[in-house]
């Protein structure tokens, strides 16, 4: 009985993968071992995500509850970290409702629909060393991909709901979406360049200085992106909670609720997840080997703490608003990042196509000087229609001038 | 710089002159008008240019057993003075009184309130109905013999 | 080719999140652009004009607690200002005084909550709330060291308050307006220039000062459209005519000025509590009246005050007995709201929930 | 430059993040009570109470209920009332302190209690045994003797009748020295006295007396 996987396989160089493989291929018939251990990595994955959605949602209270000089939820365990378990239980115990005039088996379809492809997403992500359930090499485009079937899970529940408010919602969130799927698309692209790979592990090595560094301008405006895609303040128009009450899912309770949200909050640290590993190295870090977890870790906290305290601190772009700042200022830094990357790319790399350390250092000076001066011209461009010139108070006014003269 | 009274005396007399019968009584404070010259009152109230009166503080009615009393109270912030502009409608059932929508749009809200909670119906309101109880509701509570 | 689009009709509220109450609006969309919007209220009525015919003077202080329950104190001293008119009586210079801090505190915190809800109302997810409630909650412990209540305080009475300050509200009062400073400019650092907000807000909704005063909107609104008409001014009351303060004003009537002229005002309230602690004087608090009061038959009064959401007023008509004959309360929120349609029609559903936080009503006032 | 006051606002947010909380764990934790806090459980007492019932007529409300028969010896030795019946509905008290503040013989007094809660309306009717038997820890809202005495009711020191007046009253006295008699098991018809209604009309004394008060001193009592 062979047991060893065939070489050109998209598993075969994932730890994770073979350490399951290795273990139940004596006992298992070589394609059914095969099955299995896809099946556990599964299982582990999908865990992984419920229960760092979990944590999320009681960081991300207690963080909120600190930004506003408040405690957060602390009666449930120590910290009340057994919070989002109640939560849990409190949404699984409550009735199911389905509108009586839904689109039934596309209301049903919604939450299924959400949640997959954060789960999808997290296949590709290495969380250390050799540890990805799949290393594929077209790592950066499956993620697009895979994300883009959001905004057909945000339509559908809007469609199916039959309310007016979460047709609201979907027709916003779909169209931003759609709009920000580009700069993020654009920015990425410059990564990949520099890194000469589209696989994440690829990325990763590729990250002897950290992107955040080489490449400023495509961190902010793929972090302004994601957090527009992923529906957070400033950019959560699709359920803005002050206009749409809650927007798409307005219609959606109990189990299916719970799931909704397991999918926004799981997108959230995938999005820190794709992040980290794009941008700050991902596991790599002293003493990787093993410390990898930790290190990947870190950076996923660090970027989801910018996440919450952005959301903590802004208000809400309206929808007119936000796809100008999508077409307006996004592309356009994203395309400048991209034009800055390919000279600098085209004139630094060797003759075999690869940039030495020195070169990413250079490239990340000139980008530095690039992502500053630009965002300052557009800051200053955009200045003067919206700066207010400011009303004063008239001093002991009394008189009501703005009517004319008092005789 | 403060906002004085107008006289009654005063007011009754530009009244009166200004629109034809118009005036009923006054007193040291107050103007009474006669109910349906109610709109052309105001329409001169305010455009008159030693008047002025462009604002409308409030309209209240006074429910009296024999008559309804309406009361206008109007500012103007460019003379800076006040008045109170009255009005004694008769009856009990079916009574109506010319609106002074046109005039001041700030009646909108509180016609409809003296309608809903005292019966007054103002003809020439674009929006004559209800606004605190809905409609259906019987009686208009403000009334001293609604119980 | 256009393409052909179907009017959608909405009913926001009366259960919305951001209609500040039991508040509804039917609004026909076309996309997200407002066609025509009708105001719908009556929630909340609770007939507290036909609840004070039979209540005698005194009592009817509990009731307008109940108005505008965000700003007690200023409807108090309206409703005491239209008594005393009514009796022909004037408060004892203490009292005065202390009304006067009272009620300044009270406008700060009902213009802390309306800033607060604004920026709910932009969608912040409750940070520049939370800081407006740190600031009034303390407000609120004054009221309680005061009188006992920190919300429905029924603190002044006719002819006065109802007991002069304890001993340690001073020290607590010097320094609440200590800290004060710098909570509030931590407030107005995080959203006075903030971009998003100038975004949002700026020229949206304006209001033409014509229009403005047509529509008999008052207060902040009135101000922020360009005219420097405040009562505190213009007819002095208690001791407002013994302190100096001057009147906020913008020009163009948008979202952002009717924000920035509370934010001004909260300003200027602070200085009016300052000269007040300054020139207060011990004294008397209280004219010794009755219990239960009596006025002559006929008698009638308009007391009015610029309260935090405009001309707060009373008028009241005596029979001769125990209680008013007649109490009409002229409620600016429910005023202010005339020109919604004005303000709404032709803008976006996001601008929609942000005019309406920007006129700042209260629903305890409109239905009343 | 654009985008400037958005950083200065993030710096305010995590300058706060950094701070303490402003608000506390409620049952474990509690923020600071007043002394003229009006809270539930009003305290009362017996024996400073006649039985007139301006509380209940001026209560705006009409929430309070009282029944008193005169005993015997009323007319002639100026004894008090007996009261039978002495009712508040707190489920529907808001607390305005009205009643206190009408009280001519400080005999009612705002409680300081805010947390009793029962199943149902009528559990939260107090009576006169409650009324009896509760802790006395009353709050200084208009009392302004207790509060030149700086007394504190959260610290859990109750006060005696003696302690809590402006001025020894004649009853006080008298049944001091054991001239209060029982009344008859046949009570005469008893007067209730529940809707503010009823009382309309009347003008009751001014009871302001302020500037003179002060706690009753030992010798004015025995």
């Amino acid at each position: 009985m062979s047991c060893h996987l065939a070489e050109g396989n998209i598993l075969h160089d994932t730890l994770m993968y073979r350490v399951v493989y290795d273990f139940v291929c004596p006992v298992l018939p070589a394609w059914l071992s095969y099955l299995v251990a896809g099946l556990a990595i599964m299982i582990i994955l999908v865990n992984m995500v419920l229960l760092g959605a979990a944590v999320f949602v009681w960081a991300e209270r207690r963080l909120l509850g600190r930004f506003h000089n408040r405690i957060g939820p602390n009666r449930w365990g120590p910290f009340g970290l057994l919070q989002p378990i109640a939560d849990l239980i409190k949404l699984l115990t409550k009735e199911d409702l389905t509108p009586a005039n839904a689109d039934r088996i596309t209301f049903f379809a919604v939450p299924i629909v959400m949640v997959m492809p954060v789960i999808l997403v997290l296949a590709v992500v290495p969380f250390a060393k050799d540890t990805a359930l799949a290393n594929l090499n077209v790592g950066v485009l499956y993620i697009l991909a895979v994300t883009s079937l959001t905004s057909v899970a945000i339509f559908m529940a809007g469609w199916s709901s039959n309310n007016r408010y979460a047709m609201f919602g979907a027709i916003r969130g779909v169209a931003v979406l759609i709009s920000y799927e580009v700069p993020v698309v654009l920015c990425l692209l410059g990564v990949v360049m520099v890194a000469g790979s589209m696989s994440l592990s690829g990325i990763v090595a590729a990250q002897t200085v950290p992107f955040l560094l080489v490449q400023p301008l495509a961190l902010f405006v793929f972090l302004a992106g994601t957090s527009a895609e992923l529906n957070r303040t400033p950019f959560d128009v699709a359920e803005a909670e002050s206009e749409l009450v809650a927007g798409f899912h307005i219609e959606y309770s109990g189990v299916k609720f719970a799931l909704i949200q397991t999918a926004e909050i799981g997108g959230v640290l995938t999005a820190c997840a794709v992040t980290a590993t794009l941008f700050l190295g991902g596991w790599s870090g002293p003493a990787a080997s093993y410390l990898g977890w930790l290190w990947f870790g870190i950076k996923v906290a660090i970027i989801a703490f910018i996440f919450v305290w952005v959301r903590a601190t802004f208000p809400r772009l309206r929808i007119d608003q936000l796809m100008a700042l999508a077409w307006k200022f996004l592309l356009p830094l994203s395309m400048i990042n991209l034009l800055a990357t390919t000279l600098e790319v085209y004139f630094l790399r060797s003759d075999q196509g690869v940039l030495s350390t020195n070169d990413l250092w250079i490239m990340s000076g000139i980008n530095l000087v690039v992502a500053v001066t630009s965002i300052a011209l557009f800051g200053i461009l955009i200045r003067d229609k919206v700066r207010p010139s400011k009303p004063t108070i008239p001093a002991g006014a009394v008189a009501p001038a703005a009517l004319g003269e008092v005789s | 710089m403060t906002v004085k009274a107008m006289a009654g005396q005063e007011l009754a007399e530009r009244l009166s002159q200004a629109v034809q019968e118009s005036v009923e009584r006054w007193d040291t404070t107050t103007v009474w008008i006669d109910p349906p010259r109610i709109n052309d009152v105001a329409r001169f109230l305010r455009e008159d240019p030693s008047l002025d009166f462009q604002f409308l503080n409030s309209i209240s009615a006074v429910d009296y057993i024999e008559y309804f009393e309406l009361v206008y109270h109007l500012t103007s912030f460019e003379r800076q003075h006040t008045a109170v502009v009255k009005s004694r409608v008769y009856g009990r059932e079916s009574l109506s009184v010319p609106s002074v929508y046109d005039v001041w749009r700030g009646a909108d809200f509180q016609e409809r309130e003296v309608w809903d909670l005292m019966g007054i119906h103002f003809e020439g309101h674009p929006n004559m109905k209800r606004i605190v109880l809905w409609e259906g509701f019987d009686g208009h509570p403000l009334r001293k013999d609604y119980l | 080719m256009p393409i052909r689009t179907e009017p959608m009709t909405i009913n926001l509220g009366p259960q919305h999140p951001s209609t500040h109450g039991v508040f509804r609006l039917r609004v026909t969309f076309d996309g997200e652009e407002i066609l025509e919007v009708e105001p719908i209220f009556g929630y909340l009525h609770r007939g507290t004009e036909k609840l004070a015919e039979e209540r005698n003077y005194v009592q009817i202080v509990t009731l307008t607690d109940r108005l505008d329950y965000v700003s007690s104190m200023i409807n108090n001293q309206a409703y005491c200002i239209g008594v005393e008119k009514l009796l022909g009586v004037e408060v004892p210079l203490r009292g005065q005084y202390l009304r006067t801090i009272t009620a300044e505190l009270q406008r700060i915190a009902s213009h802390l909550m309306g800033i607060g809800f604004f920026m709910q109302d932009l969608g912040t997810l409750g940070t520049p709330l939370m800081y407006c409630f740190r600031t009034r909650e303390r407000i609120l412990d004054l009221f309680e060291m005061l009188c006992g209540a920190r919300v429905t305080v029924s603190y002044m009475r006719p002819g006065g308050v109802f007991a002069d300050a304890p001993e340690d509200f001073w020290p607590a009062l010097a320094r609440f307006m200590e800290d004060w400073e710098t909570e509030f400019g931590e407030i107005e650092q995080l959203i006075l220039e903030n971009e998003i907000v100038l975004m949002r807000c700026r020229g949206v909704s304006p209001l033409p000062l014509e229009t403005a005063i047509n529509c008999s909107v008052s207060g902040p609104v009135l101000r922020a459209s360009g005219l420097a008409w405040d009562w505190r001014k213009m007819d002095p009351y208690d001791a407002y005519d013994k302190v100096e303060f001057d009147v906020p004003t913008a020009t163009n009537g948008d979202n952002y000025d009717r924000f920035w002229v509370r934010i001004q005002e909260i300003h200027q309230s602070a200085r009016i509590i300052r000269q007040c602690v300054e020139q207060i004087e011990p004294g008397e608090v209280r004219l010794k009246l009755p219990l239960v009061l009596r006025a002559e038959p006929g008698a009638e009064a308009y007391g009015r005050v610029e309260a935090s959401k405009g001309e707060l007023a009373f008028y009241l008509v005596s029979d001769g007995g125990i209680s008013p004959y007649r109490c009409k309360i002229r409620s600016p929120s429910q005023i202010n709201l005339t020109v919604t349609e004005h303000l709404l029609v032709g803008w976006k559903l996001a601008d929609m929930i942000v005019t309406l936080g920007s006129l700042d009503i209260n629903m305890g006032e409109v239905d009343r | 430059m654009y985008g400037l006051a958005m950083a200065k606002g993030m710096l305010v947010t995590l300058k706060n993040f950094a701070k303490k909380p402003f608000t506390v764990q409620y049952p474990e934790e509690r923020v600071k009570q007043h002394p003229r806090f009006r809270g539930e459980e009003f305290v009362w007492y017996e024996e400073r109470c006649t039985g007139c019932a301006s509380c209940a007529k001026f209560c705006p409300l009409g929430i309070i209920k009282i029944v008193t028969s005169p005993s015997e010896t009323a007319p002639l030795q100026g004894d008090k009332y007996r009261l039978e019946v002495f009712d508040i509905d707190i489920s529907r008290c808001m607390f305005c302190g009205l009643c206190v503040e009408a009280c001519p013989y400080d005999a009612l007094f705002m409680g300081s209690g805010f947390e009793q809660s029962a199943y149902s309306r009528k559990g939260r009717v107090i009576d006169i045994d409650q009324l009896r038997q509760a802790e006395k820890l009353p709050s200084t809202y208009f009392r302004p003797q207790l509060e030149s005495a700086s007394y504190k009711p959260q610290e859990g020191q109750p006060l005696d009748w003696v302690d809590v007046g402006r001025e020894s009253w004649r009853w006080h006295e008298r049944e001091k020295a054991g001239m209060r008699l029982q009344p008859s098991d046949a009570s005469p018809e008893a007067i209730s006295i529940g809707s503010p209604d009823e009382g309309r009309g009347v003008v009751e004394p001014v009871n302001e007396e302020i500037e003179e008060a002060g706690t009753v001193s030992a010798e004015e009592t025995t």
